[in-house]
C-alpha cells in the first residue's frame, strides 16, 4: 500500500478513493499505478476507512435491495467525508452510479435507508477514475511520451452503459480514453468493438463463451494494428489477459496481444518504471513489446 | 424658484396670445385660499399676470387638451405631466402642431393643503425620475440629467404579504370606494366616451356600489392604464377616500418595465406594450 | 366552489388548437376531472381580461386559458398578444390577492389530446389542494 | 321574448351512456327563455334533424341549442337544418356533451351536472345571438400547388385539365421529387422513370400550368378564394427562355461537387441539372461552388492565391444564356386555393451509433441503394460497394431504421419499407444470382393489393433469408461488415459477415415543413406531418378553408396512395373553383361609431390590416372594419378599451352571459 499523507488540508483535487475488492486483490497493479499517477499529478486520494463490497454482479442478480444497500453504505461514508468519490473499478462505479440513480425514487430511498439504518443525504459526485484523469484541465507532465505505441482502447459494457446513468460521452463510440492516451503521445486506433461484452463473470460457468467473445475482441484489435489493448476494468483485464494461451489453442490466434491498464500506460509516460507499475504481473507479458518500442 | 419661472411663463403666454399663435394658454394661478394653485385658462393677453408657478402646481393640465381638439393651445407641463403628451399623441387624441408646450423643470410639488403651504413633498416626487419635460417648445429652468434609478419599495412591501392579506387589503379599499370616478376624471389616459364601468350592455361591473363591483372597477381601471400610466399620481391625490391607487399603478409600471422593458410616455411613436409583441419573448408563462 | 366544494375551473379554449385538442382528448377517451367548464373562443387573443376578472370577481376558483403554441396561431399573432395581456394581468391579480396559480395559461395544439387531459387534471388537483379563495 | 329550443342528443350510448339525458332535458326546460326541450337518439340523423325542423315550426322557436357532439363536427350540419326550417342559421349554439363531457368523465352524476352547465351556457349565449347574413365574395379561379413530387404533379394535372390555371412551385431545380430517385417501384417492378417522366413532361407542357422550379413560397396572405402568395424565384444564373438545354455547359464545367440527388454517391458539376430526365431540362448554377462566384467573392484577406476566373460555361454557351446579373425575385400572385404536397425525406440514420453512426461507407440507406440500382445512377445500375467498388455477395437489410423506435422519437410505422426491401431483395437476385440477402425485421407489413404475394416472392423465389430480430451492432472487420443480431424465432444470436448493409430508413416530413405550415396557418403534429381536417372524413382538407394537403406530407404513404391523394385534393380544389363566388363567414368585427374614440389600438393589433380609417360627419376619425379581410379573431375587441368594436358570433355580451350563467348558478 503506498502511504499518502492524510493531511487534513483539502488540495485543489482531493477525492475520497474507493478501490473495491479487485484492486486489493488480483488487480493490485491497477491500484498501485492509479495511486502513483495521482501522486504525480498532485491529486490526493483518501481511501474510505470502512468501504464494503459493492455487491458486483452477485448482488444484483440475486436481490435488488441488497444490490442497492451495499453501495449505499459506501455512499454514506463518502457523504460524511464530503469529498467527490473516485472509483477505478468499472463494476463498483456502475453499482454506485445505479444506486444514486435509483434512490431518486423516494420509495426506493426509504427502503435503502431502512436497510442500512442510516439516512442518505445528497450523494457526493461519483466519477470513474477514467473520467477523472481524462479531465482536460489536468496538466500531464509527460517525461517519456508513448511515441509509436498503437493502442486499442477498450471500455467494455459497464463504463459505457446505460449512458444516462454512467454519463459516458458516447455510448457506442466513446473517445474519453483515446483523447487521454493521445495527450500522452500514443496513437489510438479506430476499431468497432470498444464497448462490446468480453464475457464478464461467465468465465467460471461457461469459459467457452468468454474465449469466443474475448478472442473476437483481441483478433479485431490485432487486425486493426494495435500493439496493445488499454482497459479500465479489472474484469475486462482478467478475461482478455488470462486466457490468451487457450485462445491460441482453440482458435489458432497467431500472436499474443498485451492488455494493460490505462493507468499503467500513464505511469510509463509520467516516468515511472515498468517494475514500479507492476507491468511484470500480467500473464500476457507486455515487456517485450514495450522494450521494442523503447518504452521499458 | 417661483418668481423667475412665473415671469418667464407670463412673458411667453403674452407673446403667444398677442401674435395669435394660440387661442388659449392653460397654466396655473393662485387659488381662492391664497396659497394653493389651481388650473387657469387665459384667452386674453391682458390677463397673463394671473399665471403663477410654484410648488403647489400639482394638476396635470394635459388632461384639458382633450377638450381643445383642433384648437391651438399652449399648456404648462411639469416633467411627469409632459409624458402624458406623448401618450395622447401616440393614441391620436391630440395633434402636435396644435399644442405649444411650456416645459417647466420641476423640483417637486408639495402635499395638497388648505390656506397653508405644506412643506411635505408629494410621494410621487420622491420616486420621480423625470424632472425635465420629455416634450417642450419653450423650456423653463435648468434641465436635470442624472435621474435616480427606478425603485418600487412600496410595491415590494405589499408583495411580502400573504395572498390572503393582500386580498383582504384590497377588499377593504374596495369597500371604501364610492365610485365617484374622480380618479378617472383626473387621469389624462382616460378619455373613453362610455367608460366600461358605466356600460349596462354588456354589464361588466353593474351599478351596485358594493365591494365586489368596486374591486372589479379598480382592477380594470388599473389594467387599462397598464403600460400607459405616466405616474403623475393625480388619481390618488383626487381620491376622496384615499385609496392607494399609486400601488396598483406602480405595480403595473414595474411589471411593464420588467416584462417589456417599456416606460410609458417617453416617445410619441413607440407603440404601447399591449398592442405589440415580440415573437420569441419569454414572459414566464406557459413555458 | 360547487356543492361538494371541489373547485370550479373555467376554461377558455381557442377553437383552432386547444378546443380541437380537448376534442382529441375526448375521441381518445383521456379521462380528466369534471370540474372544468369549457368556453369556445375563436382565439386566445379573444379572451378579454374583463372576462377573466369577472370570473374571479364572481368567485370562480380558477381560470385556464389555452391557445395555440406560439407560431401556430390560425390568425398568426393572436397568442402573441394574448401572452402579453395574460402575463401582465396575472401579476396584477396576484398583487391583489388572487394567487398566480389560479390563473393558468397553456399552449395546447390540436394533436395534444393527452396533454390537455394531463393539464386539466394537474390544474384541478392543484386547485383542490389550494382550497377555496381566502379573504379575511 | 325569445323562444329557445333545446335538443339533447343521446348519440346512441356515446352521450346517453354516461350523461342522464332526460335529466338534462328537464333542467333545460327550467332555464330562462327555453320554450321547448327534447331528446333524440341521433340528433344528426334525418329523424333527429326532422324533429328540430318540426319543433321550430310547431313551437315557433326563434333560437336553437343542440346539446350533442363538438361544434367542430356538426355545427354546419345543424346550421343547414335550422335554415331549412326558416330560421337564420346563426341563431344556433352547440353544447359539447360528448368530446368534452361523456367521453372524458366516468362519474355519471358529475358528468350530468357538467352537461347541464354546458347547456345553460349555450342557452345564455344563444339568447344574445343575432341573425347574421354571409356575403358573397368573388374568387380567383387559380390554384397553387406547393411541391412538384408525384402528388403535386397529379394534383396540378387534374386541376389544369378541369380548365383552371395552376402554378406549381418546386424547391429543387427539377420536379419529380423522391420518386425520381427510385429505380423500380413495387409491387409491379415497373421502372419509376418510365411512369414518372411522361407526367413530368405533361406538367411542363400543359397550357394551364405554370411551372416555377427552383422557387419557394415565402408568405401567404388573404383567405379562401382570395389568397395572395409571395413566391421567391431563386437566382438560376441561366436564362431559361433562351437556353435550349443542349448540355454543353454541364459537360464542360470543371467544378465537381457531391450530388444531393445521388445522396452523396455521385458527383455533379457547379452548373447542373439534377438528373438526366430533369424537367425543366435546363441547368441552374450552384452559387456556393461555382468557381467564378468564388473568384468574385475572394478578398485579399483569405490566404492562398486568387481562384481562377473560369466562366467556361459562358464562353461555350451557344445561345449566350448564362446570366450572371440575374437576381432572386419575389413574385406575388393571387390564388383561390392552395394544395400542399411537400412530400417527405428519409430518416438520417447517423443517429444510430450501433449501426456505425454513418462512419462505415458500406452501410447505406435504401434510397442510396435505389441510386446504385438505377441505370441513371452514379454506377449506371451496377450495385457496387461504395468503399471499394466491388460486387457485394452478402447483403444485409435492417428494417425499421427510424421507424417504430421510441429511442429516436419515431414510434410510427413508415408503411412502405417492408415492400421496398422485398423489391430490393428480388431485384438484387435478378442483377446477380450469387447474391444472398438477409432481412432483419420486426413484422412484415404488406397490406395492399398484391403486396403480401410480392413479399412472399422475395422469400420463396429470391431466396432472401428473413430473420425476425433486431441488429445489436455492426462493426468493420477488415473489408467485411460484421452484423451481430438475433433470430428471435430460434432464440439464438446470429452473426453475418456482410459485404453491404442497407438500412430501411423511415419517412419523415420534408425539411422545414413546420415553417411552411405556419406560413399557411395550418397545424402540424410533433413529427411535422401536416394535420388534415379529419383523419377519416376529410383526409385532404385542413382546418383552414381553401388550403388542401396531399401525399406523404400528411403521413407515410406509398405511390398509389399519393397519386390518389393528389387527385382527391384536385377534386376538392375543382369543386371550390367551380363556384363563381364564395359565401364568406359573417363572424366578423363591427364598430359602433358613437363609441369609437379613434385611438386605433384595433388597427395596431389587427393581423389582417382589416381596420380602416373613416371620417364621421362631425369630423371625427374613427375605425371601420373591411369585412372581406376580417377573419374574426377578435384581437381588436380586446384591445378596445371603450368596447366600441365587437365580434359577431362571439360578442362581449354573448361571452359575458356565458360566464355569468356559469358563476351565478
Amino acid at each position: 500500500m503506498v502511504e499518502s499523507d492524510h493531511s487534513s488540508k483539502v488540495g485543489a483535487r482531493t477525492y475520497s478513493y474507493y478501490p473495491g475488492c479487485s484492486l486489493h486483490g488480483t488487480a493490485a497493479e491497477y491500484d498501485i499505478s492509479t495511486q502513483l499517477v495521482c501522486q504525480k499529478l498532485g491529486i490526493e486520494l483518501r481511501e474510505l476507512e470502512e468501504w464494503v463490497c459493492c455487491g458486483a454482479s452477485a448482488a444484483h442478480s440475486t436481490d435488488h435491495l441488497l444490490s442497492l444497500a451495499l453501495p449505499a453504505h459506501t455512499l454514506k461514508q463518502a457523504e460524511e467525508k464530503g469529498l467527490p468519490l473516485a472509483v477505478p473499478c468499472a463494476m463498483c462505479f456502475s453499482r454506485l452510479r445505479t444506486t444514486i440513480h435509483e434512490i431518486k425514487n423516494k420509495d426506493t430511498l426509504n427502503l435503502v435507508n431502512s436497510a442500512i439504518g442510516k439516512e442518505l443525504g445528497e450523494p457526493v459526485a461519483v466519477e470513474s477514475m477514467l473520467q477523472m484523469l481524462a479531465d482536460e484541465s489536468i496538466s500531464l507532465p509527460v517525461t517519456k511520451p508513448l511515441n509509436g505505441l498503437k493502442v486499442a482502447c477498450y471500455y467494455g459494457c459497464l463504463l459505457a452503459r446505460p449512458p444516462e446513468v454512467v454519463g459516458i460521452d458516447d455510448a457506442e463510440n466513446p473517445q474519453t480514453m483515446e483523447r487521454l492516451l493521445v495527450r500522452l503521445g500514443a496513437e489510438a486506433i479506430d476499431w468497432g468493438l470498444k464497448t462490446t461484452c468480453c464475457g464478464a463473470g461467465v468465465a467460471f460457468p461457461r469459459l467457452d463463451i468468454v474465449l469466443k467473445l474475448s478472442h473476437r475482441l483481441l483478433s479485431l484489435a490485432q487486425k486493426s494494428g494495435a500493439d496493445c489493448v488499454a482497459v479500465a476494468c479489472p474484469m475486462c483485464h482478467a478475461n482478455l489477459d488470462m486466457y490468451q494461451k487457450d485462445m491460441i489453442a482453440k482458435f489458432g490466434q497467431k500472436t499474443k496481444l498485451p492488455v494493460i491498464y490505462f493507468t499503467q500506460l500513464m505511469g510509463l509516460a509520467l516516468g515511472f518504471s515498468p517494475k514500479e507499475l507492476l507491468l511484470d504481473k500480467h500473464l500476457t507479458d507486455p515487456l517485450p513489446m514495450l522494450r521494442e518500442k523503447e518504452l521499458a | 424658484m417661483g418668481e423667475d419661472f412665473t415671469q418667464q411663463i407670463r412673458d411667453k403666454a403674452k407673446e403667444l396670445l398677442e401674435n395669435g399663435a394660440v387661442e388659449c394658454v392653460i397654466g396655473y394661478e393662485t387659488g381662492s385660499d391664497g396659497v394653493s394653485a389651481r388650473p387657469a385658462f387665459i384667452y386674453d393677453a391682458a390677463e397673463v399676470d394671473r399665471l403663477a408657478f410654484d410648488n403647489t402646481c400639482t394638476h396635470n393640465l394635459v388632461k384639458y387638451l382633450l377638450d381643445k381638439k383642433g384648437k391651438s393651445t399652449a399648456v404648462v407641463v411639469k416633467g411627469c405631466d409632459s409624458r402624458a403628451l406623448n401618450l395622447l399623441l401616440s393614441e391620436r387624441q391630440i395633434q402636435r402642431d396644435k399644442v405649444y408646450v411650456i416645459g417647466v423643470v420641476c423640483p417637486g410639488v408639495v402635499e395638497w393643503g388648505w390656506n397653508k403651504r405644506s412643506e411635505q413633498l408629494q410621494k410621487r416626487c420622491n420616486w420621480c425620475r423625470q424632472h425635465t419635460p420629455v416634450v417642450s417648445d419653450f423650456a423653463v429652468g435648468e434641465p436635470i440629467t442624472e435621474e435616480p434609478p427606478a425603485e418600487f419599495a412600496d410595491v415590494a412591501e405589499m408583495a411580502t404579504k400573504t395572498a390572503e392579506d393582500r386580498a383582504t387589503f384590497w377588499r377593504d379599499q374596495a369597500e371604501r370606494c364610492i365610485r365617484c370616478y374622480a380618479c378617472r376624471q383626473a387621469c389624462p389616459g382616460c378619455y373613453c366616451i362610455d367608460c366600461f364601468v358605466e356600460l349596462l350592455d354588456p354589464e361588466w361591473v353593474g351599478i351596485r356600489i358594493a365591494p365586489d363591483e368596486n374591486w372589479m372597477w379598480n382592477t380594470i381601471r388599473a389594467y387599462h392604464l397598464g403600460g400607459r400610466c405616466i405616474s403623475c399620481n393625480e388619481c390618488e391625490r383626487v381620491c376622496p377616500v384615499n385609496i392607494p391607487l399609486s400601488l396598483l399603478n406602480r405595480k403595473l409600471e414595474q411589471e411593464v418595465l420588467d416584462l417589456f422593458d417599456y416606460k410609458a410616455g417617453m416617445s410619441e411613436d413607440a407603440p404601447a406594450p399591449l398592442i405589440t409583441f415580440k415573437k420569441d419573448e419569454n414572459l414566464g408563462i406557459a413555458e | 366552489m360547487s356543492e361538494d366544494n371541489s373547485p370550479l375551473v373555467i376554461g377558455f379554449l381557442c377553437n383552432w388548437c386547444s378546443y380541437a385538442g380537448a376534442d382529441m382528448a375526448g375521441t381518445s377517451r383521456q379521462a380528466y376531472p369534471p370540474n372544468i367548464r369549457i368556453m369556445r373562443v375563436p382565439c386566445s387573443g379573444r379572451v378579454d381580461p374583463l372576462l377573466i376578472v369577472k370570473c374571479f370577481e364572481e368567485g370562480a376558483d380558477a381560470v385556464l386559458v389555452a391557445g395555440c403554441h406560439p407560431g401556430d396561431c390560425h390568425y398568426t399573432e393572436g397568442n402573441y398578444h394574448g401572452r402579453r395581456r395574460f402575463a401582465l394581468l396575472r401579476d396584477l391579480l396576484d398583487f391583489m390577492g388572487i394567487e398566480k396559480e389560479r390563473f393558468r395559461i397553456e399552449w395546447i395544439s390540436a394533436s395534444e389530446g393527452k396533454r390537455f387531459a394531463k393539464v386539466v387534471s394537474e390544474f384541478t388537483d392543484e386547485m383542490t389542494k389550494l382550497g377555496p379563495r381566502k379573504v379575511g | 321574448m325569445s323562444r329557445i329550443g333545446v335538443f339533447v342528443c343521446h348519440c346512441g350510448t356515446n352521450i346517453g351512456g354516461i350523461v342522464n339525458v332526460p335529466e338534462v332535458v328537464e333542467a333545460a326546460k327550467a332555464m330562462p327563455l327555453v320554450a321547448y326541450a327534447d331528446e333524440n337518439k341521433y340528433t344528426c340523423s334525418e329523424v333527429g334533424q326532422g324533429s328540430i325542423r318540426d319543433a321550430i315550426r310547431e313551437q315557433k322557436l326563434d333560437r336553437v341549442v343542440v346539446a350533442a357532439c363538438s361544434p367542430r363536427m356538426h355545427e354546419n350540419t345543424f346550421r343547414k337544418t335550422v335554415a331549412t326550417a326558416g330560421l337564420n342559421p346563426y341563431l344556433l349554439e352547440i353544447a359539447n356533451l360528448r368530446e368534452h363531457c361523456s367521453w372524458v368523465h366516468s362519474d355519471s352524476k358529475k358528468a350530468t351536472a357538467k352537461a347541464i352547465d354546458h347547456v345553460r351556457m349555450a342557452v345564455a349565449k344563444v339568447a344574445r345571438h343575432e341573425s347574421l347574413f354571409p356575403k358573397q365574395v368573388g374568387l380567383t379561379k387559380r390554384a397553387l400547388v406547393i411541391g412538384g413530387g408525384i402528388t403535386g404533379i397529379q394534383a396540378a394535372l387534374d386541376i389544369a385539365s378541369a380548365g383552371h390555371e395552376v402554378v406549381l412551385v418546386e424547391k429543387e431545380p427539377s420536379v419529380g421529387g423522391r420518386m425520381s430517385q427510385l429505380d423500380k417501384t413495387f409491387p409491379t417492378l415497373d421502372c419509376s422513370a418510365c411512369i414518372l417522366t411522361p407526367k413530368m413532361v405533361d406538367v411542363a407542357q400543359h397550357p394551364n400550368i405554370t411551372l416555377l422550379s427552383y422557387s419557394e413560397v415565402k408568405e401567404v396572405r388573404g383567405f379562401v378564394g382570395n389568397f395572395e402568395v409571395d413566391i421567391l424565384k431563386k437566382a438560376k444564373m441561366v436564362d431559361h427562355k433562351t437556353c435550349t438545354g443542349c448540355g454543353t455547359c454541364w459537360q464542360k464545367c470543371p467544378e465537381k461537387v457531391t450530388s444531393e440527388f445521388d445522396l452523396g454517391l455521385g458527383q455533379r458539376t457547379a452548373i447542373y441539372i439534377p438528373f438526366a430526365q430533369a424537367v425543366p431540362n435546363k441547368p441552374v448554377i450552384d452559387m456556393e461552388n461555382c468557381r467564378y462566384q468564388k473568384y468574385l467573392k475572394w478578398t485579399q484577406t483569405e490566404e492562398g492565391k486568387k481562384p481562377p476566373e473560369c466562366r467556361i460555361c459562358e464562353k461555350l454557351c451557344p445561345t449566350k444564356s448564362i446570366a450572371w446579373e440575374q437576381q432572386e425575385e419575389i413574385v406575388t400572385e393571387k390564388f383561390g386555393a392552395l394544395v400542399v404536397a411537400t412530400g417527405f425525406k428519409t430518416f438520417d440514420h447517423s443517429v444510430y451509433g450501433e449501426y456505425g453512426a454513418g462512419r462505415y461507407p458500406d452501410v447505406i440507406s435504401s434510397l442510396q441503394l435505389e441510386r446504385l440500382m438505377s441505370a441513371a445512377g452514379p454506377t449506371e445500375g451496377e450495385v457496387l460497394r461504395p468503399s471499394d467498388n466491388t460486387h457485394p455477395k452478402n447483403i444485409v437489410f435492417i428494417q425499421c431504421v427510424g421507424s417504430r423506435d421510441d429511442k429516436v422519437g419515431r414510434p410510427y410505422c413508415s408503411k412502405v419499407c417492408c415492400m421496398y426491401t422485398a423489391k430490393h431483395a428480388i431485384m438484387l437476385k435478378e442483377h446477380d444470382p450469387e447474391v444472398q440477402c438477409y432481412v432483419f425485421y420486426i413484422d412484415i407489413r404488406a397490406g395492399g393489393k398484391d403486396f403480401e404475394e410480392f413479399a412472399r416472392r422475395a422469400q420463396d423465389e429470391s431466396g432472401a433469408v428473413y430473420l425476425r430480430g433486431r441488429v445489436s451492432q455492426i462493426y468493420q472487420d477488415g473489408k467485411t461488415l460484421k452484423v451481430l443480431g438475433e433470430d428471435s424465432l430460434i432464440g439464438r444470436p446470429v452473426e453475418i459477415d456482410a459485404d453491404l448493409v442497407v438500412l430501411a430508413t423511415g419517412m419523415e416530413a420534408s425539411e422545414d415543413a413546420d415553417r411552411l405550415a405556419q406560413t399557411l396557418h395550418i397545424s402540424y403534429n410533433i413529427y411535422n406531418f401536416l394535420i388534415e381536417a379529419h383523419p377519416k372524413l376529410r383526409p385532404v382538407e385542413t382546418q383552414t378553408d381553401g388550403v388542401f394537403v396531399a401525399g406523404a406530407a400528411v403521413g407515410p404513404r406509398d405511390i398509389p396512395d399519393c397519386v390518389a391523394h393528389g387527385s382527391a385534393a384536385a377534386a376538392k380544389v375543382i369543386g371550390l373553383l367551380s363556384q363563381d363566388s364564395l359565401t364568406t363567414d359573417p363572424l366578423t368585427a363591427i364598430v359602433a361609431p358613437m363609441k369609437c374614440v379613434g385611438c386605433f389600438a384595433c388597427k395596431a393589433v389587427c393581423p389582417f390590416n382589416a381596420i380602416e380609417e373613416q371620417t364621421t360627419r362631425d369630423g371625427r376619425i374613427i375605425a371601420s372594419v373591411n369585412e372581406s379581410l376580417c377573419k374574426g379573431c377578435g384581437l381588436c375587441v380586446v384591445a378596445c378599451r371603450p368596447g366600441a368594436i365587437n365580434l359577431r358570433g362571439f360578442t362581449n355580451q354573448q361571452l359575458l352571459s356565458e360566464v355569468m350563467t356559469l358563476v351565478r348558478r
